[in-house]
Parts: C-alpha cells; structure tokens; sequence
C-alpha cells in the first residue's frame, strides 16, 4: 500500500528534514507515527500526498511511484487518499453536509450522488442529526469528524492524519480515535502522526518513531517510549 | 475532468459579487481605457478621409465648372505653366473627383444624391514653392471663365491635421497607461479573490480536484471583466461616434465637413475594442492565477 | 505614543516596495485620471479667455483706425443706428481695448511690447438680428473711411467653444470615473498590504501597539500613492501648456490666437491637481484601514 | 490580579460561550484551565486579553475594569500582560532576536533599550546562542520559547497562556512548562489553558474546570480528572 525506499528530503540546502527513511505499510494496518518537533513527520505525510517530492528515493503509494506521476495527474491519485490535520480544514460558511458534498462537487460527482452518499457517511461518523449545522455550531471532536467523513466519504485506499487530536480534549479526542479503528476496520490503512502518549500508549498499534529525519524504532503494538514524563 | 457549466457559472458570479467594489473598477478603467483606443482609432480614420485630399502639400485647388470648355482648361493649364511660383500641378478628371466626393460627404446621403457625376467639377491640383503664395495666386484664378472656385484655405486644414496626430498619440498614450492600470487591476482582483477563497482552494487540493477546475472560475472572472469593460467602451465607441455626427451636421464646419465615418470604420474599431477587453482580462487573470494559486 | 520617523518611513516603503506592481499602477491610474482633470481646466481656462471678446451674441466687429477722425466715428454710428438688421451696438474706447489686447494676446510677449496704448483701434461690436447677414453686413463697412477692418467670422468660434465645452465635459467625465477606480484601486493596494501583513498586524496588537501605530503606515502608503500620482500629473499638465503654446504659435491659427494660459491659470490647475491627488489617496486607504484592518 | 464576577457572554443570541463565571486570581498564581472542546477556556482568555467584553458581568485585570477602559487605552493595558498561544505567532522572516526586539519597538522603545533587553531575555530562555535564527530554523520548543521571550520581555504581571504546547512533542512540551514555572516563580500570574492530561497530572496547580461555560471545578494542587482514559 505505502513503501518508501531510503527516501531524503530536504527544505534548505544541507538541512535534511527526511534523511534515508525506508518504511512499508501494508493494505488495512493502523500506524503511529511519533517524533519529536521537526522531526519530520508531517514532512513524511506530506511526500505520501504527493504535496511534494523527494529528493531521492522512491515513494510508492497506492501501487503508483509518486515521482514518475505527471502533475496533472496528482490530483486522481489523491482521491485514493483520505486526509485529515489538526485544524480541521472545515468551509467556514457551509454547513457539515455542504462541507462533505463539496468534495464530492469537485471531484466532478453529481448532485444525486452527493444526495445519496453525504448522509450515509454522515450517519456512520455518528452525525446525522447534525448535519446542517455550521462548524462553529459543532464541538471540536464533531468537526474533526465532519473532516473525517469528508476524507472517507470515496471509500479511500489510505487515511493520513496529522495530529487529528492536537486540539481536542483528551475525551473528545478519544471519540476521533474510535471512529478511525472503526474505519480502519473497514480495511483502510491509516496513518497517523501524533503527539499524544495517552493515545498511543493505550491504542497498542504499530508505532514507529521518527528522530531528526530517520526512523528509530519501529514497533508492532509499541508504546509512546519512556521517560517522557519529565 | 467534471466541470460542470452550472458550478463555473456560480463560482464565477459568487466570485464577482464577493468583490464588486473591486471588479467595477476594473471594468470601468478597462471601459474608459478602451473607449479612449477607440476615440483615437476613429479620430484617425475621420481625419484620414478628410484630409486625403490634401495630401502631398497641395496647397490650391481650382474647380472648374462641370461644363468647362477645353479652351478654358487649356488657358488655365497654360497659366499655371508660366506662373514661377507654381511648383507642380495635377488635373484631376470627372470620375475621380466624383469618387472622391462620394467619399468625402459619405455621411451627406441627402447632398450625395442629389449629385450626379456629371454635375461634378474637375479640378487641378497645385503645389506651390511659397505656400503662403496661396491667397495672391488663388486670386488670379478666381473668376477666370470656366473656374468655378478656388480653394486656399489649407493652412487650417494641416493644422487639423497636426493637432489631431497629437491627439492621437496622446490619447493612445494614455490609453496604454489605463490598460497596463487595467491589467494590474484585474490581476489584483483575481489576486484578492484567490487570498480569499484560499481556504477552499486548500479543500479541493485535499480531496481531488484538478487544476483547472481550480482555476477556470478564476480564469473566467477575469475575461468577464474584460468583456463587460470591453461592452461598455463598444457602446461608448458608438456614442462618440454620434457626438462627431451631431458636430458636423450641427456646426456645418469647413473643416470637419470631410470628417466621415463610415460603417466599416466603426466595425472595425469595435472588433479591437473587444479584443483589447477580452485579452485584458485574460491576462491579467493568467498572471494572478499563475502567481498567487498555488496549484 | 511613539511612532518614530524612521519606523513609519520604513514600513510604508516596504510595503510600497512589496506591492510595487499595484502601486505603480494605481499611481499611474492617479496620473492619468489628474491629467485629465488638468487638461479639462486648462482647456476651459483657454477657451474662456479666447471667446471673451464674442460673449453676448457679438458677430460682427468693426475696428476704426486708431487716428479716425470724431467724423468718420459718427459716419459709422449713424449707419450703425439705420440699418436694420442691426440689433444694438456698443463702442469699446482704447484703453478698453488695450487691456483686451493684453489679455488676448497675453502668450506673445513680443506683441505686446511693440504696440502701445495709442496705437490700439477703438472698436464697435455689432449685434445683428440674424448671424447669417454678417457677412453682407461686414462688407458695408469693409473699406469706409476710418474703419481699419471688419471680423465676422464667429461662426467657428462658437463651435470652437460649442466643441470646447463638449470635450470639457466627456474629459471630465472620464476623469471622474477614473478617479473613482483609483480610490477602489488603492483602498484594494491598502487592503493587500494589510492582507499581506496580517501576521504582524496580529503580533503588534498582542504586545500592545497603539492602533495609530498599526494604522499609519498603512494610511501614509495611499497618501504617498495619491501624492505621486498627483506629482506625474502636474508635471502632465505643464507639459500639456507647452503644447498648447507650441500649436498656437507653430500654427499662428486665427482661432487659437486668443487662447491664453496664464500662469495662474496653471498654479490654480496644479493646486486642483494636487488637492485631488492628496483627497484620492487618503480616502482609498481610509476605507481600507477601516474595512480590513481589525484595530 | 484577575477577578471575574459572574460573566456571561454569547457569540450567538441565546448560546453562552460563558455563563456566570466568577473567578479570583491572585498575584503569582499558577492556574491550569481545563475543560472540553467548546467550554469556553479561550473565550475566557479572549475576555481577559480585553479582544471581547463581557456581555454581562465585569472582569478585572490588573486592577482595572475592562468594561470601562476606553478602547484607545486598550494597547497600553495590554502591555501590562503577556500572551502566548499553540501557533506561536512568530514573525517568520525575522529572526528570534527580531520578533523580541519587534515587540519592544512597536510600544516606542528604543533600538538600545532593546539591544539591552532582548539578549537578557533570550538568555533566559535559554536561546542566546540560536538568537539570530529564523523561526523556520528553529524546533517547535524553540519557538514557543522565543515566544515566550516576547511576551516576558516587558515583564507583565500577568501571563496568558492558550494551549502553548498543543502543537509540541511531550519532551519539549516540558521544556517550555519548566520554563513557564520560572518565570512564575518571579511573581508573574500565569493562567494556561490546557487539554494535556500528563502536564497537569504532575504538575500539581491550582485547575479550574469549565464545562459549558461554567465553571465546574476549582482544585488547588488538582489533577486533571477520572475516567478519561477511555
Ligand atoms: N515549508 C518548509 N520550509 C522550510 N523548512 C521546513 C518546512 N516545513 C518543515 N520544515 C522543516 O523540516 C523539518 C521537519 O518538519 P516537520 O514539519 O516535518 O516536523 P514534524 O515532525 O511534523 O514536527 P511537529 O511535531 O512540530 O509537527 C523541521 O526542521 C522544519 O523546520
Ligand atoms: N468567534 C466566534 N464566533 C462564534 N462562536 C464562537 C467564536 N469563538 C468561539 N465560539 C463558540 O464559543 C464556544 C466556546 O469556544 P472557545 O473557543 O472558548 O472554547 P475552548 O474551550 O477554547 O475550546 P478548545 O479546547 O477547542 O480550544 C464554542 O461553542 C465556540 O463554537
Ligand atoms: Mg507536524
Ligand atoms: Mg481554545
């Protein structure tokens, strides 16, 4: 599903943000993806969206190496892949249902099919009897799933997420986390980059850590690490 | 690629609606730019067929009767060979005369049909060394038989001519400035509607769409300030060119009475009206959308 | 409050600097739209001073020699007073018509100088009932004892000033509507400048900026615009009066030969000019600190 | 140092973002604010930075009512408190020097009042070395600490703080709390609104709950609470 092979990548000449990471995901697994600040991961989601390139190594997601994909092609290989960010990414002026049916509006779906499909998976994100209302009439943990919907709404190969829970209380956030096992369930492989060691601490899903650009640790049903508390 | 006429449609005018402050001003600096390049394409073309024909420094017409015999244009002729001021000089027959009064009060029908060719005078034309010769030579010929008047009133012509090329190159002048204005407007417009959709351009990047569904509304706005810009100089186009017919029939003005415009002329201006809008507009929105829409 | 020269100056700079593009053309779109305005005064200042003589319907002007006798005066006034197309007359003496002259011919200094007082005709200026008679009318005087010389050649002048104030009109027309696209222009410059500093706009107000600290070099940003399109327009303008004078004595036309720019004729248009200039750009970003900047 | 009495305030007729909140903190206290997604933790911060007036009830800072201080004196009491927030806000092309020395400039120091204080507080924050770096340059913990700096740098009374480690890894989330602890013990107040289960567990501070706008615990020496984990 995602393999990356002894990938570099680097913002400033010299600096490497990713320096000779190689990592394999298989189709339906769940990852943590840890680290502390700057350590890279975002910059790991980042190349996995195809937001940008490596600069060497390759990046196979989905079965298509993402350096050869012309650019006018990006954007068909993104509707495999769901994402999600802390900071929801929500339209301000358009209601839970807009929001999700928009993405289907500019994937060129019809109006009947947004009809059938936004409440389906409004349903499933345990929204239904929310769905006109704005985001700023929703809680912190029901945008996230509104933004979770919206990412799953095409049924995707891969969810990436980056730090889905960075503003939500630990409650809230625990709702997030049950929702994508759920997806995960479903056979979507789901990556997620976090800081929270409740999370990961108790999830006991793959866990790999990322330190300045290269993966040190990589650990089936791992745990946040130690020493962490002071 | 899915881009359905209905989400452009609406994209677009929501687009427009959000900055209309903004695009009303682009469109009427485009509109006053363009009605400006149109002025001064029409002044040229009017000014042109007046003056034709005085070109080459003619400074002396003398028409004869229409009924002229040869004995007359042949004393005439001979007058003209001795006199030393007189540099060169071109008869110019019937036929061609009558061309170009045709021309020369095409905006005249009434006068034109009431004419016939043969009512038409021929005449010569007379460059002199010393132009301003002109009056003492013109009345030497004027009241000889078979002359039936004679024209030395040019000076005011060139200086019609003269003051109009000035007016043009500075009306094309400015108009230049405005469109560049123009196109930085629009680009800055299409600039402030990609600032503030930025969010749901981040959206549809998540999720999918492709480039040019992001762009063509961006795109579209842009050409459609041009054109309504470009719509509003066409009827301005029109309307200057009624002012100049009010003038001339009005004031009956020596001067301006070769002043024609015809309908060519005015299709003509239109179609680079339209063009110049339409190539604005798009313009400037390519630039923005290249520079400032990250896709 | 602590807003120091060098930090305004330093941050309005730099944002003219980063938005050099938009500044540029809305100062440019300032220009243009001020030179017109200036063109359009100018044009009015001229053409009043060169028809002021035919005000009141005047077509017919009957110059005496300057020595005629108190006899041939009388002949004239007798004539003046028979006819019947003659509607009323007024006499003007010499030193009336002295200060005419000067005013008149204000532009040619070299005229001026040479001609006295003494040496000034005193004039009739006629009336008629119907315009059309003044040439036959002209004629009866043309060449009587004492009289100098006979101008009835007003119809071209009224069109002059028919066409002048026409022109007048659709200039500043246009200039209005230019103006207006300049203030949009730069209340959307000022709004981009805000939009692009919006970071730091967000920082000043945490630390406790006054809000005329964050406001400021916004506010100077259009002022400056205004001022420097107001700046090019002024050098526009006597630009435009040197044109002015260059086609009246290049040309020496009889209908520009009254045409008078005076210096305070050009000091008034250039402090309009400016006044706008200044008003524009202030306003523009007036509205935009108010709209867009959250202080 | 802060008292709220019985605040109210909507954003929307007839939803309280607060609802009869009364409140006391006293000079050099430390407070962690903790409650829900939506509870009203930065409404509450947004009323004491005097960016919102209260709709009912009155709120006094620094022994002023900001009710009635007239909106041009507003800047100057603000310099009388320090804030910072989870993006950090730093400018990002000036360097960590810069954005300190920004901050003095904008309230009419001078240029040599800031050469003096801003390596002070720098060195404080432990940055002297990396003071002329871009933000960019500099890790998350570095950052917040540079923002910190800036919001320390005129030596307010009283310091606010939004979620200031949202976005850092726990390692250097504790960097910057060690440091918030510093600064709090010279006798700043700090009040620091937080979802971090772990910082507040061990750090043992007076919490105050809100939930739904009220306030539903005021704890000295408090936990975060029961029952989150799952
Ligand atoms: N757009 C960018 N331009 C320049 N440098 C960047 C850019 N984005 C990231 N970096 C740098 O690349 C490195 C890795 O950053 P990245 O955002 O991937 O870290 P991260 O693990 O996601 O950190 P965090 O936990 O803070 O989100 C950092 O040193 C950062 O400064
Ligand atoms: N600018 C705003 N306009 C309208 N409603 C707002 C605005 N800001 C906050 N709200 C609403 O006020 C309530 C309280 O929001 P607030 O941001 O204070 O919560 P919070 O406790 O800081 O939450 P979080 O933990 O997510 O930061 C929420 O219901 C929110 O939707
Ligand atoms: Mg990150
Ligand atoms: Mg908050």
């Amino acid at each position: 599903m995602i393999r990356l092979e002894n990938v570099y990548k680097s913002y400033a000449p010299g600096q490497f943000a990713l320096k000779g990471v190689s990592l394999e995901v298989e189709r339906g697994e769940f990852v943590f993806l840890i680290g502390p600040s700057g350590s890279g991961k975002s910059t790991m989601l980042r190349l996995l969206l195809r937001e940008d390139i490596a600069d060497q190594g390759s990046v196979w997601v989905a079965g298509k190496d993402l350096s050869k994909i012309p650019s006018w092609k990006v954007p068909y290989f993104r509707r495999n892949i769901g994402s999600i960010f802390q900071d929801f990414r929500l339209l301000p002026n358009k209601s839970a249902y807009e929001n999700v049916a928009f993405a289907l509006e500019v994937i060129g779906k019809s109006r009947k099919a947004a009809e059938k499909q936004v409440p389906q998976i409004l349903e499933l994100v345990g929204l239904a009897d929310k769905m006109h209302r704005l985001p700023n009439e929703l809680s912190g943990g029901e945008q996230q799933r509104v933004a979770i919907a919206r990412a799953f709404v095409n049924r995707p190969l891969i969810l990436l997420a980056d730090e889905p829970t960075g503003n939500l209380d630990p409650e809230t956030a625990w709702g997030v986390m049950r929702l994508l096992e759920r997806i995960n369930r479903t056979g979507t492989a789901v990556v997620m980059a976090t800081h929270d060691v409740g999370i990961v601490d108790q999830m006991r899903r793959r866990v790999v850590e990322i330190d300045s650009g290269a993966i040190a640790r990589d650990q089936i049903r791992g745990v946040y690490g130690l020493g962490v508390h002071q | 690629m899915g881009l359905s006429v209905e989400y452009v449609v609406r994209e677009t005018a929501g687009n427009l609606w959000r900055n209309r402050l903004m695009s009303l001003a682009a469109m009427l600096t485009i509109a006053v730019s363009l009605a400006l390049v149109g002025s001064a394409l029409l002044l040229k073309q009017g000014v042109a067929t007046s003056t034709q024909a005085w070109k080459g420094g003619v400074q002396l017409l003398i028409f004869m009767q229409p009924n002229a015999t040869n004995a007359q244009s042949k004393a005439i002729v001979t007058q003209l060979g001795t006199l030393p001021s007189v540099q060169r000089y071109s008869y110019v027959n019937k036929a061609v005369s009558y061309q170009e009064f045709r021309r020369l009060f095409a905006n005249q029908p009434d006068l034109l049909n009431s004419v016939s060719e043969a009512q038409i005078p021929p005449s010569y034309r007379v460059v002199l060394k010393n132009p301003s010769e002109a009056p003492s030579i013109g009345q030497i010929f004027n009241g000889q038989p078979g002359v039936k008047a004679v024209d030395y009133n040019f000076a005011a012509i060139q200086t019609l001519e003269k003051v109009s090329s000035i007016a043009q190159g500075v009306i094309i002048g400015l108009a230049v400035i405005l469109l560049l204005s123009a196109t930085v407007l629009i680009l800055n417009v299409i600039r402030v509607a990609i600032f503030s959709r930025r969010r749901e351009v981040t959206v549809m990047k998540l999720v999918g769409a492709t480039n040019w569904f992001i762009r063509i509304p961006f795109m579209l706005e842009g050409f459609t300030q041009g054109l309504v810009g470009a719509l509003i100089a066409g009827a301005a186009v029109l309307g200057i060119r009624a002012l100049f017919n009010y003038l001339i029939q009005r004031f009956q003005v020596h001067l301006l009475s070769g002043f024609v415009l015809t309908s060519h002329d005015v299709l003509m201006t239109e179609l680079v009206v339209f063009a110049i809008g339409v190539v604005v507009g798009t313009t400037g929105s390519a630039l923005a959308v290249r520079r400032y829409l990250d896709v």
